[in-house]
């Protein structure tokens, strides 16, 4: 049964790469027929990655629907399983899982109205899912950078070609910072590998190599630091995260939902993969530094964001202020914290693909982001603005919404390790009350400014993406054992991890 | 059903969810399902009760609950408890939410987003049968930010002004500063005893589970959280803004029920601030909060906002009597304040649009005659706010003074110095709006008296601000099933029989003379003349009593320059420091090294030759420099 | 033994130049690209005839020559890449010269001249295959000899090369004086049996040789003729430059170093590490500065060298298993690089032949008027970049894991940072493909088809090797073991 | 007999004053003559290793004989290309022909 679940990884994996590659073939010209492909295509990937959720059992073993393919092995320095297509996910992929089909669904659907050049989007935007995939369910070190790489990569095209505002400069600020960090990893990689001495990349192999003690504490403390910001880019992490509010400035709309929605996880997510549970020793000892950032980021991120006045420098910022909490969470390595930090990045993931869907769905007719140009726009556009509300609140942990469950497990966490901390976490959250709020009254009350009066609301299809965002925010807030009952064996398996 | 009693929060939960997706399509919008909603929890209170008082004091209190999540050691339980506290809380709120419904429906008539008005109402009213029901302090939480939430929205409801956006942002922002402390706290009672359950937490606290230093500053941090909601000084400041609402949002969510909810923390976690020694902290704050927004009463000329004020200062009697360790007495002013707050602002409200939306004391006087049936309702609330023999307000009042009295001479003058401002801006408030003559002739040529549906929600309320008090007695709660009275039946912890004293009642009575009389006497009539004295006799004090202390002001200065001005310096700091140098910078530094290093390629051959000849003469020395 | 069946493969290469030079003599108005197409079927054939050689038992020639996996490997890649050129160089030199029989016969003389350098296991015969390279590429590189580019390019190129071979034949002779032999094996021995520590004979005379060497690689700070003479080379030419040149250096260093010169590691690892580090580091960061694609390319692949240099310093850093797997890799990202280069050139070529600009702002909105050119070269300057599916990620990551070894993670990482600044630059040129419009007047237009299907072969090569390095790896790793069954890292001489 | 040392410095000498004339002349083939130098010193050495160290098999000598032809063969090529540069700018200079850099 695992290896035919295995099946359902190889196609979510294989699935978007096809994709791509048949648009290749298909006429720039068809757009409604790669348009009509993609949503197919997204479609079917959001019922598998339902499926991945879904199927993964909450109580049995961390690692399920696992599946090997022998790739390169007993050849120069590898040796057995040296490099294979080792599939597999754990409760924290499963739910990223879960996330990534969401939301590149609800993407699919909002690069529907794009005009220019449409069929060469969907082929990069189907490669970027099929990094993004891949990185959720690697279980080898050579293809989890492989499809690392492959998501990062896409998007200095897809901002450059299709983007706004300095979209060349946010495009090459972007890439090159995230293509930095992965420098980072990559050295982690031949560090590691080269340490381990077992002549594979294989992921299990390593953590157990990194858990026994093949890989001394003292080379782990030295590695650590290479996957965590080489990582820590991505996700984010202060002061490396000024991609974010420029390339989020400059990125189409649903590049902006895919990477703040998933990309951004993916840093994260390579923290607990690479950093948590090949060098336990490491992490433990660079955890309060990772902490520090983090608490740093939340709290600088919501401060800024208090007086910006374009919408995506606002969502930008409270990115890096979320994916700080992420980073708390990750630090506490506590069982509640960490778990917290798994949940944040879903609940942040559709949260900021929601808040980035309606930010495009304005500029698309307004053509201008500035806050103050606007007011009353509820009056016009009222399924946008109940919309937002609800992103916004999610985005201050009201609870309900996903964004509580998930910050309240990070503050658990904090708390039993490291409660100052936990406390300025907290602080931010009611910063981000602020900021939310003031946007709120500034933009969508108060007496309509006539020149938005011909603003239309929600179109059917951005309808339905934020309802399908909204419904998995409203899932997690309000029906958490699902979601915590997936992640409590993982948690609690991983090294270092205390209870 | 008392185990049950959580549908009471599903009903209006489920309603809200029908109005929000139905609303507009449905038939009047929808305002009968709100009313269908409020009777029936009304109703189904009074199967609760039934269930609760057979089951008898031995079964008290009533729990039920469910595994909610678990992550390795960290397990959560999700359930109710219903104690007596709970009874009386439901009490208020199902009867509350029942008369405003109904008012609702006159007052709103043709307002915007009607059914939005109703749906939302809907969801408070489900948050916060949630909030009294709750057995652990997470669940707890989740509701106070969902009627934080509802009081937003309905704050907010008239959004196409300026001012009622700002107001309902100030609510929740305020609110939610209080909230950080009362999640922090909640956390950290987590972290002591390892679960959220309020009867769990109490049991450690007192086997002494968590350390003195420690737990007053938990205690600190959730009596945050009750300032907050509870409108203390120095969180005062949204209440009387949220008065942008709709009338009957105030006289709900901001009089009867949100509002107290830091008292009803406080009260239900009484054992842990005493264990903590905290209490003399809840009793100076409330002290202060009813001296304070006594005084700023005075100075304010629109009835919401008198009544605004009065709420606070009401809210602060009952920390008062909390702090004074007597939870029965703050419960039970929490009761009566309720019924009598509730008819005064549904009274304004029905006030509001007997004279087609004007509140402004000033223009208005003598609408004793226009509106009989409001004028004689809202002087009933009037005068059982004052504290009148034998209403409400005289007994809950009277069990406050005698709290205090335990606490010394100086608590028991101010409290008295409180209790007579209290009569005082009361006496002020009606005078000037329904007696005299009228001060606007043309408000005055339209003003009619409202309706049956608004009017009998008055009526209801006037007889319980009435009645209520008597609930005190031990005959009376026998009657009703709880012998005892109220004192016993709230709080079994600390019993607390309750014997009528006269001499506290003379003095009480002596207070509400001589500030009803003082007040009627000095606004009779519309004297404006006298009321003015002080203005003129020290403007600059009167200035600051009508500024409210500068408290406004205090804040918004502090969000302009201190906190926005941070924000724009970390701004300033990611763009230019972490951005433009450090992150810009070296990608310029690293394309400026290459276009140094490429004028070395000169295109000449000795050049090239050159490099090649120092390249070996370096090699050779780095060779001998390493390999030797 | 004189077993000249060993060198069937390079005598129907040589015979195949003559033909074609003897061909043009004969019929001097035959057409220039069937020329082209004849040099490719005499590569073929050479390739065709290596086939047999593959996992055949070593053949020894006198000592001086040896056919094993290793010589097999470059035999196939020799052919392969003179081949690739031939097809490349077909419309282009038909359009541009009158007479191209040189230019073929040579490219199947420097091909040769490739493959004995990797073949030679003394020091006059690796000398003499290296000028029989060097000479034919001096010719080729100076083809136009009326353009003022090539000219010049071509007399710095001979100047620097004659000046820098005469530093190699300097080292040499030290190297002989103090071994009192040439032959590979013999130095070793020598060597090991020397006893005391460092002679200054031994330093500057291994010094002088990687000088040449490194000459002929085009490392840092030896590397300043080869933008020059990129740029003014015929394009064809300047792929086979940064193909079989660079791939010829190695096919010798490996040859040399690990045969002989092994021995004294401790005396070269580090200017080996040091050298991959200037190497790397000049080559990206003078890249950025770069206008004309050729220049670009120049600089870029001196940075590639800088990365394959720092196998050849693992293989002195490492035990004798990690000297073969850093060898074994480095033959894998030879290959890769070789690939994708050759994809780059031919797309380069299509474009140039259309527009005859080698500028990188020519390349303005090729997306739109030539999407699949647009690919390719996209496809190549990523796998340099060494992203993912593309031949370098795999290459390279293999190659600088394989090199890890303790006391040169610093350069491993150098080099991974490297090649993050080498991605600023190759987006710089994708950005001019797919960011901007065509400038105006630019249609749609389709390359040669000859280019065209040669451009999509090689990208399925990029591809192949990005996505299942596993054949290629293997094929390499055999390689790689024939040449440490040679080697002489048994007789390593600790500091 | 002559030591050998005298050889190679001397030898040493002459590649130092050909490494001298590349770095030092502009003129393309001063600049070649100054390589020839260098072969010349090279041819030298090997000969008087040779001549010293291994007289049975001349490995040295053979170098040398090599080392000689292909010099004859560089500067033959070298030549023709010095003129194609003299017929294309009217120059022997090779700092003129410095149209490529940076």
């Amino acid at each position: 049964m695992d290896t035919a679940q295995g099946y359902v990884l190889v196609t979510a994996l294989a699935l978007p790469l096809l994709a791509a590659g048949v648009l290749l073939f298909v006429p720039g010209s068809q757009k409604m027929m790669a348009r009509y492909f993609s949503a197919v295509i997204g479609a079917i990937l959001l019922g598998l990655s339902v499926y991945v959720f879904l199927a993964y059992q909450a109580g049995g073993d961390v690692l399920q629907m696992q599946l090997r393919w022998a790739w390169i092995e007993n050849v120069g320095f590898l040796g057995e399983n040296g490099i294979s297509l080792h599939l597999g996910v754990d409760g924290i992929s499963a739910l990223l899982t879960l996330l990534t089909g969401v939301v590149a669904f609800a993407g699919t659907l909002i690069a529907w109205k794009l005009e220019y050049r449409a069929k060469d989007f969907f082929i990069l935007f189907w490669i970027l899912i099929a990094g993004v995939y891949g990185t959720f369910f690697a279980l080898d070190l050579f293809f989890f950078f492989f499809f690392y790489e492959l998501a990062v990569v896409p998007l200095y095209m897809l901002i450059g070609i299709w983007g706004s505002t300095r979209k060349e400069y946010g495009a090459m600020k972007l890439t090159l910072m995230l293509v930095g960090g992965s420098v980072g990893i990559w050295i982690g990689i031949f560090a590691v590998v080269h340490e381990a001495g077992l002549g594979t990349f294989d992921l299990p192999t390593l953590w157990e190599a990194g858990q026994n003690g093949l890989i001394s504490a003292e080379t782990q403390k030295i590695i650590f630091p290479f996957f965590a910001v080489g990582c820590g880019v991505l996700a984010g992490l202060w002061p490396l995260h000024t991609w974010s509010p420029d390339g989020h400035m400059s990125a189409p709309t649903s590049v902006s939902m895919v990477h703040a929605g998933v990309l951004m996880k993916l840093g994260a997510f390579g923290i607990i993969r690479l950093g948590i549970q090949i060098l336990p020793e490491g992490a433990e000892f660079w955890m309060p530094a990772l902490l520090v950032l983090g608490t740093i980021g939340a709290l600088y991120g919501a401060i800024a964001a208090l007086t910006q006045r374009d919408f995506k420098l606002i969502s930008g910022y409270s990115s890096v202020s979320h994916m700080g909490y992420v980073l708390i969470g990750l630090a506490t390595l506590h069982e509640v914290g960490v778990s917290g930090a798994a949940l944040q990045m879903f609940s942040h993931g559709v949260m900021t693909a929601l808040v980035f869907l309606l930010i495009g769905a304005l500029y698309d007719q307004a053509h201008t982001r500035d806050l103050s140009d606007f007011g009353g726009v509820a009056k016009v556009m009222p399924l946008w603005v109940i919309a937002y509300v609800v992103a916004g609140l999610a985005n201050v942990g009201l609870p309900g919404l996903s964004g509580f469950t998930a910050e309240f497990h990070i503050f658990v966490g904090a708390f039993r390790t490291y409660p100052v901390f936990g406390g300025l976490a907290i602080l931010a959250a009611a910063i981000a009350a602020a900021y939310m709020l003031r946007m709120f009254g500034v933009v969508f009350f108060g007496p309509l400014n006539p020149r938005w009066k011909d603003l239309k609301d929600l179109s059917p299809l951005e309808t339905i993406s934020a309802a399908l965002l909204i419904l998995s925010m409203l899932a997690m807030g309000l029906w958490w054992s699902p979601f915590t009952d997936r992640l409590a064996n993982t948690v609690t398996s991983l090294p270092g991890v205390i209870s | 059903m008392a185990e049950h009693a959580w549908i009471l929060a599903a009903v209006p939960g489920i309603a809200f969810i029908v109005m929000a997706a139905l609303g507009r399509n449905l038939p009047r919008q929808g305002d009968w399902l709100a009313v269908l909603c409020a009777t029936s929890i009304f109703g189904l209170f009074f199967a609760v009760l039934a269930n609760f008082l057979n089951l008898g004091g031995g079964a008290w209190p009533v729990l039920n609950s469910i595994e909610w999540t678990a992550i390795g050691d960290f397990k959560l339980n999700m359930g109710i408890a219903v104690d007596p506290i709970t009874i009386v809380m439901l009490a208020v709120i199902t009867t509350v939410a029942l008369m405003v419904n109904i008012f609702s429906v006159g007052y709103m008539k043709g307002e915007p987003r009607y059914w939005w008005y109703f749906a939302v109402l809907q969801l408070f009213v489900a948050s916060m049968l949630m909030l009294v029901l709750a057995d652990n302090l997470l669940l707890l939480y989740v509701a106070w930010e969902l009627v934080g939430l509802s009081s937003f929205l309905l704050i907010g409801h008239y959004w196409e002004r300026r001012s009622a956006v700002e107001a309902a942002k100030k609510a929740f922002i305020t609110t939610r500063v209080g909230d950080v402390g009362l999640l922090i706290g909640i956390i950290l009672f987590w972290e002591a005893t390892g679960t959220f359950n309020i009867l769990d937490i109490i049991h450690y606290v007192e086997e002494g589970a968590i350390g003195d230093t420690r737990l007053f500053v938990t205690m600190m941090f959730i009596l945050l959280g009750a300032m907050g909601k509870s409108a203390q000084l120095p969180f005062h400041v949204w209440l009387p803004d949220a008065m942008e609402g709709p009338t009957p949002v105030s006289a709900l969510i901001h009089a009867a029920t949100m509002v107290v909810a830091g008292v009803y923390l406080v009260a239900r976690l009484l054992p842990v601030f005493e264990a903590a020694g905290a209490l003399d902290v809840v009793l100076v704050i409330g002290l202060l909060t009813a001296l304070f927004s006594g005084v700023v009463a005075f100075a304010q000329t629109d009835i919401k906002k008198v009544l605004a004020y009065s709420t606070v200062s009401q809210l602060g009697f009952m920390f008062v009597a909390l702090g004074a360790g007597y939870a029965s007495a703050g419960m039970f002013h929490l009761f009566t304040h309720a019924f009598f707050k509730a008819l005064l602002f549904l009274g304004a409200g029905s006030v509001i649009i007997g004279t087609h939306h004007h509140q402004e004391m000033g223009q208005l006087g003598g609408l004793w005659r226009k509106m009989p049936i409001t004028a004689g309702t809202f002087l009933i609330g009037s005068l059982a706010l004052a504290g009148l023999f034998p209403l409400a307000g005289f007994w809950s009042k009277d069990e406050i003074l005698h709290a205090v009295e335990g606490q010394g001479t100086f608590f028991f003058f101010l409290i008295s110095i409180a209790a007579i401002m209290t009569a005082f801006y009361t006496a002020r408030l009606f005078v000037r709006t329904f007696l005299g003559k009228p001060q606007d002739e043309e408000i005055a040529s339209h003003t009619r008296e409202t309706g049956p549906v608004m009017t009998l929600p008055l009526v209801f309320l006037a007889f319980m601000s009435i009645v209520a008090g008597f609930f005190i007695f031990h005959d009376f709660g026998s009657a009703f099933g709880f012998p005892g009275g109220f004192s016993e039946f709230v709080f079994l912890h600390y019993p607390h029989a309750f014997h009528v004293d006269w001499g506290l009642v003379g003095l009480s009575t002596a207070l509400f003379v001589i500030g009803t009389f003082g007040g009627a006497w000095f606004y009779w009539n519309g004297r404006l003349d006298r009321s003015t004295v002080m203005a003129e006799w020290q403007p600059k004090v009167y200035e600051m009593v009508q500024r409210k202390f500068y408290f406004d002001d205090l804040y918004q200065f502090l969000i302009d320059r201190v906190v926005l001005g941070f924000s724009y310096l970390v701004s300033w700091f990611d763009r230019f420091a972490v951005n433009d140098t450090g992150v810009d910078g070296s990608a310029t530094m690293t394309g400026y090294a290459g276009f140094l290093l490429k004028h070395l390629q000169t295109g000449r051959v000795p050049n090239y030759a050159m490099a090649i000849a120092a390249g070996v003469v370096a090699l050779t020395l780095i060779s001998l420099a390493v390999g030797s | 033994m004189r077993d000249f069946t060993l060198f069937i493969p390079e005598f129907i290469a040589i015979s195949g130049a003559i033909a074609i030079l003897a061909a043009e003599l004969i019929w001097p108005k035959i057409r220039k690209d069937y020329l082209a197409y004849a040099t490719a079927a005499g590569a073929l054939g050479w390739l065709i005839a290596a086939i047999p050689y593959i996992g055949d038992t070593a053949g020894d020639f006198e000592g001086v020559l040896l056919t094993d996996d290793f010589t097999t490997y470059f035999r196939i890649l020799a052919a392969g890449i003179v081949m690739a050129i031939a097809l490349i160089s077909a419309h282009y030199m038909r359009d541009r010269t009158s007479t191209a029989g040189e230019y073929y016969g040579l490219l199947l003389v420097a091909g040769t001249g490739m493959v004995l350098m990797a073949a030679s296991r003394e020091l006059l015969t690796a000398y003499m295959s290296l000028e029989l390279l060097s000479f034919s590429l001096y010719i080729l590189v100076g083809y136009f000899k009326r353009d003022r580019l090539s000219n010049e390019a071509s007399l710095k190129y001979i100047l620097l090369g004659a000046f820098s071979s005469a530093m190699l034949l300097y080292g040499i002779s030290l190297i002989y004086g103090v071994t009192g032999t040439t032959s590979y094996e013999g130095i070793a021995e020598a060597l090991a049996a020397r006893e005391g520590g460092t002679d200054a004979a031994t330093v500057v005379g291994i010094m002088l040789i990687v000088a040449g060497v490194g000459f002929k690689v085009s490392a840092a700070p030896f590397h300043m003729w080869a933008p020059d003479a990129y740029q003014g080379a015929p394009l064809p030419i300047t792929a086979f430059l940064s193909t079989a040149s660079k791939a010829a250096g190695f096919a010798l260093i490996l040859r040399l170093f690990t045969g002989a010169l092994v021995v004294d590691a401790v005396e070269w690892r580090a200017v080996i590490a040091a050298l991959a580090a200037i190497t790397m580091t000049a080559g990206n960061l003078l890249a950025i500065q770069q206008t004309n694609l050729k220049r670009l390319v120049a600089y870029s692949s001196i940075g590639q060298v800088g990365y394959m240099l720092v196998a050849i310093a693992a293989i002195g850093y490492g035990d004798a298993a990690t000297a073969e797997s850093a060898s074994s890799a480095l033959l894998l990202h030879i290959v890769g690089y070789t690939v994708s280069t050759l994809a780059l050139f031919t797309a380069l070529t299509a474009h140039y032949n259309r527009t005859g600009d080698d500028s990188i702002a020519g390349l303005r909105g090729l997306a739109e008027t030539q999407p699949f050119l647009a690919l390719v070269i996209t496809a190549s300057l990523f796998s340099f970049a060494g992203l993912p599916f593309f031949a370098g990620f795999a290459t390279k990551l293999l190659l600088f894991q394989a090199s890890t070894t303790e006391g040169l993670l610093w350069l491993v990482g150098l080099a991974a940072a490297n090649s993050f600044v080498s991605l600023y630059y190759y987006l710089m040129v994708m950005r001019q493909m797919y960011l901007f419009d065509p400038p105006e007047g630019q249609t749609r237009f389709r390359p040669s088809p000859l280019l065209g299907a040669l451009a999509g072969l090689l990208l399925l090569g990029v591809l192949f090797i990005g996505v299942y390095p596993q054949p290629a790896f293997e094929a390499t790793d055999r390689a790689a073991s024939a040449l440490f069954e040679v080697s002489a890292s048994g007789l390593i001489r600790l500091p | 007999m002559v030591p050998m040392e005298n050889y190679l410095v001397l030898s040493g000498i002459i590649f130092s004053l050909g490494v001298y004339g590349v770095l030092a002349r502009r003129n393309a083939v001063l600049v070649l003559m100054s390589v020839e130098l260098m072969l010349n010193a090279v041819s030298l050495n090997f000969v008087a290793f040779s001549a010293y160290l291994d007289p049975d098999k001349a490995t040295g000598i053979i170098f040398a004989v090599f080392v000689i032809a292909v010099a004859a063969a560089e500067v033959g090529l070298a030549l023709a290309i010095v003129i194609r540069l003299f017929r294309n700018r009217s120059t022997a200079n090779v700092d003129e022909a410095a149209t490529m850099r940076w």
